[in-house]
C-alpha cells in the first residue's frame, strides 16, 4: 500500500527550471546585454561586462540581507545607512598595529551586525513593524553619521581595502570573487539549513510557525543582523572600489537592493523566493543603468526609458500566478 | 451577552466608525500628546493663522498618507507617490497662469492624477504585475515626466489662489476636512467598502460578488488624483514648481500609513489612523524645533518617536503568539 | 419531484493542471428539497459546488440556471440567480463588522450608499436566525473560528436564497448550533428552498437530507433519495465496502499518572481553572462554540501568556511560558483554523511536514533530503494522503489540509497531544483512522487533550470530558456519564452544574 | 543714516541676537564644514555680545520641510535666517513672510527666486560653468571630443553652471560633446556613469566636469581602465585635489568656499545693526590650476578627506565683501 517515492517526488522537470523566475531573469539579462552590444559597440566588451558585474556584486551584497529579511516576510530600509556608515566607518575603525586593515573591518563589520540586531530585537520584540523600524534605525544612524563623518582627515587606505577594490585574483574582480562567496554562502544557508527553511516558514505564515515550535523571535533577529552584516560588507567593498568613503556613498543601494529582491522574483508579501533570483536582479539593474547611461538624451527622457525598460522586462519574468 | 437587537438596528453607521479605532487609541494619545506639546511650547499655534500655517505643513503629507493607505488596503504600494506630486505641481504651475485658466489648470492636475493612477492600476491588475515594481518604473516614468515639463523650478501660480489655499485663513484644513468626508462617504458606497474585502480576501471577495479588479482600479485612479492634488496644493503653498520637489514623499507617506496601523497584506487598517500617523510626521518636526534640538538630536530623536508611537501600545501584548 | 430544478449541472467535468477532478458529473437541486453531497476528502465535492455558484467554469459540461443552459455563469450572476454558497474555506474580511461581512457584494443601498439601517434590520434578522448574537458591529477579526462559520451561514441566509449550498457548514459547530441550523434549513425547505449540503457528519445527513448525490474520485457513484438508506449504507455508498464501527472500542486504562497539572489557570478569557491530565487518557473539551476551549490548548501550550496558582507540566513546575519551551516538555498543538494557525498554504505538503522538525533541528545543520523524503512519503501514506507531496499544500482538498496539519506531529512524537478539532472537515474514513490512532496513542501512555465540537466524538472517545462555558470548567464528566445530553445540558447550564471532578 | 538700510530690516531688532540657520540637510561633509564656518563665526559674534543663539534646523533634503522649519523660525521670532535653499523657488512665499516681519533673511549657496531678501551671498554659477568651459577648449585648442559631467537633473545649481558653459561650447564647433551624465554630486555614482561612457566612446579628450567629485569620480574611472588621462575641470575637493596631484593630470579647479555660511552670519548681523549690505553680494571664484595646486594640498590635512579645501577668510575679507 505504501506509494513508491518516485511518485511521491516526481522530481527535477526540466521544464520547471526553464519556467522559473530565476532562469527567466537570466535570460532577460543576457538578451540585454546581447542586444546592447550590437547597438553599441563598447557595450558588451568583456572589461564592460566585468565591470557590471563588479558594480553589481555591491548591490548583490545588500540583497543577500535584503532577500533573507523579504523572505522572512519583513523589509530593512536601513541597508543604504548602514552601508554608508561602514563605509565612513572603516577609517576610524583602524588602530595602531592593525597594518591590514582587518582588525578596523572586524569592527566595522560587528558594529553593521549589532545594528541589524537592534533592528531585529525591535521586530521581535517591540513588535514595530519592520519598515517603521529600520526607517526610524535609518534615521537614527543619520544623526550618527553627523556625529562621525567627516570628523578624521584619515585616508582610508589598507592593503585589504586595496584589494577588494583593484585586485584581480584568476581575471576576475576581487568584489565580484567576494560576491561568489556571499552568494554561495547565502544560498546554501537558504535552501540547505533548518535555518533557512525557517525563515521561509517565518515569512509564509508566522502564525503557523510560532505554533510549529519555531522560535519566530530568534529567526528574526538573526535574519536582520545577517542583512546587517551584508550591508556593513558592502560597505567595506564600495569603500575599496571609491579609495573613500562619504556620507551618502550607500543611498544608492537601499532601492537598488530592493528592486533586485523583486526583479528576482521574490515575494514582497514574505515566504517565497530565492536568492538564486535576486543575482540576476542585480545584474539587471546595473545593465539598465549602464545601458541608460550611454544613451544620448535629456535627463527627463532617461528617465522615462528606465521605467519604460523595468516596466517591459517585468511583463517577461514578472507575471505572478493566477488566483484561484 | 447579547445586545438587545432594536438598540443594534437603530444605529449601526456609528458603532462601526467606532469599532474601527480599535488598537489606534494608543497612536491617538500620542498625537494629542504632542499637539498640546506644540500649543505649550508655542502658543501663537492656537490662534486662526497658527492653526492655518501648521496645517500647511501638513496638509500635502496628510495627502499622500491617505494616497498610500489606499493602495495598502488593496493589496499594494506604490513607490511613484513621490514624483506623481511633483508632477501635479509642475503642471499646476505650468497652466494655472496660460491659456487654460486656475480652472483648467487645476482640471489638468486631476485628470493627471486619475489618468496615471488608473493606468497603474489597470497594469497591476490586469497584468496581474507587482505593485512595487510597476510602480518603481512609474516613478522613473513620471518623474522623467516632470522633468521634461519643467526642467528646472520654475513656473507660476496665480497668487490669489496661493493666497486662498495657503494664506492666513485655514482654508487648507476645510479642504482637508471635504476630502475626509468625500473618503467617508466613498467607504460608505458598496464599491469603495469592497476595497478592504478585495484587498484581504480576493477570491472570498469575488465569489461574494464584488467586483474586485474594478475596487482595486479605481483605488489606483483615487490615489493617482490625491498625490496630484497634493502636488496642486505644494505648487500653491510655493507659487511655483519644481520637478523634484515631491521626492521625499514616497518614503514618508509610507511611514506615515504604517504608523497608523495600515498593514500590508491588504484589507487592514483605517484612513483616520494614516491621518494620524502623517499629523505625528508633520507635528513632530515643529515640536523638536521648538524644543531647541541639534540635527543630531532630531535625528535621534525623531527615530525614538516613531518607534516609541508603534510599540507602546503594543507593549501589552509581549509575550503572545496568537 | 417532479418539479423543475433551478440549478443543475450536466456531465460536468474539471481538470486542474491536467489532473481531472471531476468527470461527467450531473446533480440537480430542486426546490423545497434538502440534497446531500457526499464523498471522501478530495472526492470533488467543493470543486462541483463552485461550478453551481459560478466561481469556476467546468471544461465540459454545461450548468442549467431554470432549465436554461447557461455558458459562463460569473459569481455574481449566480448571486442574482437566488444561488448562494457558505464556503468551506471561510472567506470574511476581517476589518469588516459582522453585519459589512454579511452584506458584502449584496448591500441594500440608498441614494448609491450603502443603507447601513436596512443592513442592520436584515442582519440582525439572519444573525437571529443562526443563533449568532454578536454586536453586529463587532469586527469579524476577533471572532472564534465557530462564531465565523456562523456568519459565513448568516451572510448566505441574507442573500434570500432560492438555492442555499452549505459547505461543511457545522465543522466546527457544536451539537448546539448545529441543531440550529437543522431547525433553520427544515424551514427553509418547506418554504421551497432548494438546499445542497455537504458534511462527513453523517448522522446530520441521516436526520436532515431527503436526497443523496455521492462523488468518488470524481466520479457519481449514486444519485438516490435517502429513504430507507442507514448511516453504514451512507458509507457504503461513498467507500464501496461495508465500514465498521466509526469508534473504536472503548477500555478503561488504568495507567493513571498525571502529567499535567494546572490550578488557578487563567489567560485570555480564561478564569480560575483547575485540570489535571493524565498519561494513557484522552481528556475532552467540550462546550457551545467559543467558550474558551481555544484558550485553554493555547494557554496550556505555551501561546497565551497566563498566570497559574501551581503548575506542573511533566513534572517540571511552572507553565510552558513558550512554544519552543511546551515542545520541550513534551507537548504539541493542533490548531483547527489550519489556513490560518496550521499550515504553510504556498509551500509544498513535504515541505510542511517537516516544519517542526525544522523547529527542532539545530539551525545551521545540514538538511538530509532524503530522509526528509522517506519520511514525508511514510506519513502521507498512514494518512493515507494520495498523489504527489511536492504539490502546493493550498491546492488540496479541506480534509487532506486537516491531514497534513496532524502529519507534522507525528514524527516528534509528542507524549502530550493538544488537538483543537483534529477531524474537522475530515471524511468517515479518515475519521476512523483518526480515532484508532488517538486511541493507540492514549494506549502507549501520552495523554491526549481533544477539543471537539463534534459531540459523538466526546461521548465515544473520551475517558474524561471538561464542559466549558464563559471561561471556566463548569463541568467534568466521566466516560459513560458523558453522553450528548449531558454534555449539552452542562454546556447551556440547563441543570446545575456539577462539581468538578 | 536710516536704521533700516537693508531689505527685510525694520530696525526695531537689539542685539544680542538669535539667528536661525534653515539648512536643508546636515549630514553630507560639505554641510558639516559649512556648518563648521558658521559656528566659529556665531562664536566670534557672541564674544562681540552680537549674537546669543544659533538654532539650526535640518530638512533631510525635503524642500517641504524645510518649509516648515522656517515657518517656525518665523513663528519664534529669529532675529535672522540664514537660508541654503532645498529648491530654489519652493521656500520663496514663506521667505518673504519672514522678510515682511522684518526678520533678517540672508540666502547662500542655494538661492531662491525671490528678491524679498536681505541678502543673497553665492558665487556666480553660470560664470563657474563659463570658465570652466573656456579652460578646457583652451586646453583642446578648440577642437576635440568631450564628456561632460552634471550634478542632479532639475536642481538650479546644476542648471546653471551647466547652462553658463553653453555659449562657450556654441562658440567652438571643433567641441564635440559626446555624452553628458547627470548624477548625484558624489564619487561613486560619477565613477559608474563614467566607466560605461569610457567603454562607448574609445576616444576622449576631455571631460568637462561640474562638481568637484565627479572630477574625482572620472579619474579614478580613467584610472581603473588604464586610460590616459585628460584635462578635466573640477572644484576643491580634497580628494580630486589629491589625485590631480597624484596622477599628475593638467586641471583647473574652482571654489565655491565653504564660508559662505560664515559670511552669512557676519552679513545678517551687520544688516540688523543697520549698516548697509548689498541684496547681493558675489564671492569672487578662484581658480586652482597647477601653478597654485600646491598651496591648496599643503592645508589638506586640516580638512575632512572626503570634505573641500576652502581658502582661509577672516572678518576683513567679509567686511571687503560686503563693502563691494
Ligand atoms: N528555486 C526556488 N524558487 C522559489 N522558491 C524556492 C526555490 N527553491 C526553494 N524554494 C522555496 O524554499 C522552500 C525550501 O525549498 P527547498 O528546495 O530547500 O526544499 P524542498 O523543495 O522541500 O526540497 P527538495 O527540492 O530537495 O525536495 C520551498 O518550499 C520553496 O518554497
Ligand atoms: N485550485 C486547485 N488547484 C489544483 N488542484 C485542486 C484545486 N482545487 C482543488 N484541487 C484538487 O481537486 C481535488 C478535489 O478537491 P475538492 O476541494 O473539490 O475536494 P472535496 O471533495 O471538497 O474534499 P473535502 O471533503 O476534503 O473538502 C483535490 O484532489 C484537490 O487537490
Ligand atoms: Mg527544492
Ligand atoms: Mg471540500
Amino acid at each position: 500500500m505504501s506509494t513508491p517515492a518516485t511518485e511521491r517526488f516526481p522530481g527535477f522537470r526540466i521544464m520547471n527550471v526553464l519556467r522559473s523566475r530565476a532562469f527567466l531573469t537570466v535570460a532577460i539579462v543576457a538578451a540585454v546585454w546581447v542586444i546592447a552590444g550590437l547597438l553599441k559597440p563598447g557595450f558588451g566588451a568583456y572589461g564592460h561586462l566585468r565591470y557590471l558585474l563588479e558594480l553589481a556584486a555591491v548591490i548583490g551584497i545588500v540583497a543577500i540581507g535584503q532577500t533573507l529579511v523579504v523572505i522572512a516576510g519583513g523589509i530593512d530600509l536601513s541597508v543604504g545607512a548602514i552601508v554608508t556608515v561602514s563605509a565612513v566607518g572603516v577609517p576610524l575603525a583602524s588602530f595602531a598595529g592593525d597594518t591590514s586593515g582587518i582588525g578596523a573591518i572586524a569592527i566595522v563589520l560587528a558594529a553593521a551586525t549589532g545594528i541589524g540586531f537592534l533592528n531585529g530585537l525591535g521586530v521581535a520584540f517591540l513588535r514595530v513593524h519592520p519598515m517603521i523600524m529600520t526607517l526610524a534605525m535609518a534615521t537614527f544612524l543619520q544623526g550618527v553619521l553627523i556625529l562621525i563623518a567627516g570628523g578624521t582627515a584619515i585616508s582610508a587606505g589598507s592593503p585589504v581595502l586595496s584589494w577588494l577594490g583593484n585586485a584581480r585574483p584568476i581575471g576576475i574582480p576581487a568584489g565580484v570573487v567576494l560576491w561568489i562567496f556571499a552568494a554561495a554562502a547565502a544560498l546554501l544557508l537558504m535552501h540547505t539549513t533548518p535555518f533557512g527553511a525557517r525563515v521561509y516558514a517565518l515569512g509564509a505564515n508566522p502564525l503557523a510557525a510560532a505554533l510549529s515550535g519555531i522560535n519566530t523571535r530568534a529567526t528574526t533577529i538573526a535574519v536582520y543582523a545577517i542583512c546587517g552584516f551584508f550591508a556593513g560588507l558592502a560597505g567595506v567593498l564600495v569603500l575599496g572600489m571609491n579609495g573613500q568613503g562619504y556620507v551618502g556613498i550607500g543611498d544608492p543601494y537601499l532601492l537598488a537592493s530592493i528592486a533586485a529582491v523583486v526583479l528576482g522574483g521574490t515575494s514582497i508579501l514574505g515566504g517565497s523566493g530565492t536568492y538564486a533570483g535576486t543575482i540576476p536582479g542585480a545584474v539587471l539593474l546595473v545593465t539598465i543603468t549602464a545601458l541608460i547611461t550611454v544613451v544620448n538624451a535629456s535627463p527627463g527622457w532617461r528617465s522615462i526609458l528606465f521605467g519604460s525598460l523595468i516596466l517591459v522586462l517585468l511583463l517577461f519574468s514578472g507575471r505572478e500566478a493566477a488566483r484561484r | 451577552m447579547s445586545t438587545p437587537s432594536a438598540v443594534a438596528q437603530r444605529s449601526l453607521y456609528w458603532p462601526v466608525q467606532w469599532s474601527r479605532n480599535r488598537g489606534l487609541f494608543g497612536l491617538f494619545v500620542v498625537v494629542v500628546g504632542f499637539l498640546l506639546l506644540y500649543a505649550y511650547l508655542f502658543p501663537g499655534f492656537l490662534s486662526v493663522s497658527g492653526v492655518a500655517k501648521f496645517t500647511q505643513s501638513w496638509f500635502p503629507l496628510a495627502l499622500v498618507a491617505m494616497a498610500q493607505a489606499i493602495l495598502m488596503l488593496t493589496g499594494g504600494i506604490s513607490l511613484a507617490i513621490g514624483p506623481l506630486v511633483s508632477l501635479g505641481a509642475v503642471v499646476a504651475a505650468t497652466t494655472m497662469t496660460g491659456p487654460p485658466g486656475a480652472l483648467g489648470g487645476i482640471a489638468a492636475v486631476a485628470l493627471t492624477g486619475l489618468g496615471i493612477g488608473a493606468v497603474s492600476g489597470v497594469i497591476v491588475v490586469r497584468l496581474r504585475l507587482p505593485a512595487i515594481v510597476v510602480t518603481l518604473a512609474a516613478a522613473f516614468i513620471i518623474g522623467g515626466v516632470a522633468l521634461l515639463i519643467l526642467p528646472r523650478p520654475g513656473g507660476a501660480i496665480p497668487l490669489w489662489f496661493s493666497e486662498l489655499l495657503a494664506g492666513n485663513m485655514p482654508v487648507a484644513l476645510g479642504v482637508l476636512v471635504v476630502i475626509a468626508l468625500l473618503w467617508k462617504v466613498y467607504l460608505a458606497t458598496p464599491l469603495g467598502l469592497s476595497l478592504y474585502a478585495a484587498g484581504e480576501n480576493p477570491v472570498g471577495a469575488y465569489r461574494s460578488g464584488v467586483p474586485v479588479d474594478a475596487a482595486r482600479i479605481v483605488a489606483y485612479a483615487i490615489s493617482g488624483l490625491l498625490c496630484t492634488l497634493a502636488g496642486l496644493f505644494v505648487a500653491a503653498q510655493t507659487g511655483s514648481g519644481d520637478p523634484v520637489i515631491g521626492n521625499a514623499f514616497t518614503l514618508n507617506s509610507i511611514a506615515a500609513a504604517v504608523l497608523g496601523g495600515v498593514g500590508f497584506l491588504g484589507g487592514r487598517g483605517t484612513m483616520r489612523g494614516a491621518l494620524a500617523g502623517s499629523l505625528l510626521l508633520s507635528l513632530m518636526i515643529s515640536v523638536m524645533f521648538f524644543l531647541g534640538f541639534s540635527p543630531v538630536a532630531q535625528y535621534v530623536a525623531q527615530g525614538l518617536i516613531i518607534i516609541g508611537a508603534v510599540a507602546l501600545p503594543e507593549i501589552r501584548r509581549w509575550r503572545t503568539v496568537v | 419531484m417532479t418539479s423543475v430544478p433551478i440549478v443543475a449541472a450536466r456531465g460536468v467535468s474539471k481538470s486542474f493542471f491536467g489532473n481531472r477532478v471531476l468527470s461527467d458529473v450531473s446533480i440537480a437541486l430542486a426546490p423545497g428539497r434538502i440534497h446531500a453531497l457526499l464523498g471522501e476528502n478530495g472526492a470533488g465535492k467543493s470543486t462541483l459546488i463552485n461550478l453551481l455558484s459560478g466561481a469556476l467554469v467546468p471544461d465540459s459540461g454545461s450548468i442549467e440556471v431554470d432549465g436554461r443552459s447557461v455558458r459562463s455563469l460569473t459569481p455574481s450572476e449566480a448571486r442574482r440567480a437566488g444561488i448562494a454558497v457558505v464556503q468551506q474555506e471561510l472567506g470574511l474580511t476581517s476589518d469588516l463588522s459582522v453585519a459589512e461581512n454579511i452584506g458584502l457584494g449584496a448591500y441594500p443601498r440608498r441614494f448609491g450608499l450603502i443603507d447601513y439601517r436596512r443592513l442592520a434590520r436584515r442582519a440582525r434578522e439572519v444573525c437571529d436566525l443562526v443563533g449568532l448574537h454578536e454586536d453586529l458591529s463587532t469586527p469579524v477579526a476577533g471572532l472564534p473560528l465557530g462564531r465565523r462559520q456562523l456568519v459565513e451561514i448568516a451572510k448566505a441566509l441574507f442573500r434570500e436564497p432560492r438555492v442555499l449550498i452549505l459547505d461543511e457548514p457545522t465543522s466546527s459547530l457544536s451539537a448546539h448550533e448545529a441543531d440550529t441550523l437543522t431547525r433553520l434549513l427544515r424551514r427553509l425547505r418547506d418554504a421551497g428552498t432548494a438546499v445542497l449540503y455537504i458534511s462527513h457528519r453523517l448522522n446530520e445527513v441521516m436526520r436532515l437530507c431527503d436526497h443523496v448525490t455521492v462523488l468518488k474520485d470524481g466520479a457519481l457513484t449514486a444519485d438516490r433519495s435517502l429513504e430507507g438508506v442507514d448511516a453504514s449504507g451512507l458509507v457504503r455508498l461513498m467507500v464501496g465496502r461495508d465500514p465498521g464501527d466509526l469508534f473504536p472500542r472503548w477500555t478503561p486504562s488504568d495507567a493513571r499518572e498525571t502529567v499535567v497539572t494546572v490550578t488557578g489557570f487563567s489567560a485570555g478569557v480564561l478564569r480560575d481553572i483547575d485540570l489535571e491530565i493524565r498519561r494513557g487518557e484522552i481528556l475532552g473539551i467540550g462546550g457551545l462554540v467559543g467558550q474558551g476551549q481555544e484558550e485553554l490548548l493555547l494557554g496550556l501550550y505555551g501561546a497565551l501568556p497566563g498566570k497559574a496558582r501551581k503548575a506542573a507540566f511533566n513534572g517540571v513546575a511552572g507553565l510552558p511560558g513558550s512554544v519552543m519551551r511546551a515542545n520541550a516538555l513534551g507537548l504539541a498543538y493542533v490548531p483547527a483554523d489550519r489556513k490560518r494557525e496550521g499550515l504553510h498554504l504556498t509551500h509544498t505538503i513535504a515541505w510542511n511536514m517537516m516544519v517542526p522538525s525544522f523547529g527542532r533541528a539545530r539551525a545551521l545543520s545540514f538538511r538530509r533530503r532524503a530522509d526528509e523524503r522517506a519520511l514525508a512519503t511514510a506519513l502521507a501514506d498512514r494518512l493515507d494522503i494520495k498523489g504527489d507531496l511536492t504539490r502546493q499544500v493550498q491546492a488540496l482538498s479541506g480534509g487532506n489540509q486537516q491531514k497534513v496539519a496532524l502529519a507534522k506531529w507525528m514524527p516528534s512524537d509528542p507524549p502530550i497531544l493538544l488537538l483543537n478539532d483534529p477531524t474537522r472537515g475530515v471524511d468517515v474514513e479518515t475519521k476512523r483512522e483518526i480515532y484508532v490512532l488517538l486511541r493507540s496513542f492514549a494506549a502507549e501512555g501520552r495523554a491526549v487533550v481533544l477539543s471537539s465540537s463534534d459531540t459523538p466524538e466526546l461521548v465515544h472517545l473520551c475517558d474524561r470530558v471538561a464542559v466549558m462555558r464563559e471561561g471556566r470548567i463548569v463541568s467534568t464528566l466521566a466516560h459513560g456519564e458523558a453522553t450528548e445530553e449531558a454534555i449539552v445540558a452542562a454546556a447551556m447550564a440547563a441543570e446545575p452544574a456539577r462539581a468538578a471532578a | 543714516q536710516a536704521n533700516a538700510a537693508a531689505k527685510c530690516i525694520t530696525g526695531d531688532r537689539k542685539p544680542p541676537y538669535t539667528l536661525g540657520w534653515a539648512n536643508i540637510y546636515s549630514v553630507p561633509t560639505w554641510m558639516k564644514q559649512t556648518e563648521g564656518t558658521i559656528t566659529s563665526m556665531v562664536e566670534e559674534l557672541k564674544k562681540e555680545g552680537l549674537v546669543d543663539e544659533l538654532v539650526i534646523t535640518d530638512a533631510q533634503g525635503d524642500a517641504n520641510t524645510q518649509i516648515q522649519q522656517i515657518q517656525s523660525m518665523i513663528d519664534a521670532d529669529v532675529d535672522a535666517i540664514l537660508l541654503i535653499a532645498g529648491s530654489s523657488t519652493a521656500p520663496a512665499r514663506v521667505i518673504e513672510a519672514a522678510c515682511a516681519k522684518g526678520i533678517a533673511v540672508i540666502n547662500f549657496d542655494s538661492l531662491v527666486d525671490t528678491d524679498q531678501v536681505t541678502a543673497k551671498i553665492n558665487t556666480d554659477s553660470n560664470k563657474w560653468g563659463d570658465t570652466a568651459a573656456k579652460w578646457l577648449i583652451e586646453q583642446l585648442g578648440g577642437k576635440g571630443k568631450i564628456l561632460v559631467l552634471n550634478g542632479p537633473a532639475g536642481v538650479s545649481v546644476s542648471e546653471d553652471r551647466r547652462a553658463g558653459a553653453n555659449e562657450a561650447l556654441a562658440a567652438n564647433p571643433g567641441i564635440e560633446i559626446l555624452a553628458e551624465t547627470n548624477t548625484a554630486y558624489n564619487v561613486a555614482p560619477a565613477q559608474e556613469a563614467v566607466t560605461s561612457l569610457l567603454f562607448a566612446h574609445p576616444e576622449i579628450d576631455g571631460v568637462l566636469s561640474l562638481g568637484g567629485a565627479l572630477s574625482a569620480g572620472a579619474i579614478l574611472a580613467m584610472d581603473k581602465q588604464g586610460r590616459p588621462m585628460v584635462p578635466i575641470t573640477g572644484e576643491n575637493a580634497r580628494q580630486f585635489l589629491e589625485l590631480w596631484k597624484d596622477k599628475g593630470l593638467t586641471s583647473w579647479a574652482t571654489m565655491q568656499p565653504n564660508w559662505l555660511g560664515a559670511l552669512a552670519a557676519y552679513a545678517a548681523v551687520k544688516a540688523l545693526q543697520g549698516e548697509d549690505v548689498p541684496a547681493f553680494i558675489e564671492v569672487p571664484l578662484p581658480i586652482i590650476d597647477n601653478s597654485n595646486i600646491d598651496e591648496y594640498l599643503a592645508r589638506a590635512a586640516d580638512f575632512p578627506a572626503d570634505g573641500y579645501i576652502y581658502s582661509p577668510y577672516d572678518q576683513k575679507l567679509f567686511d571687503e565683501l560686503i563693502a563691494q
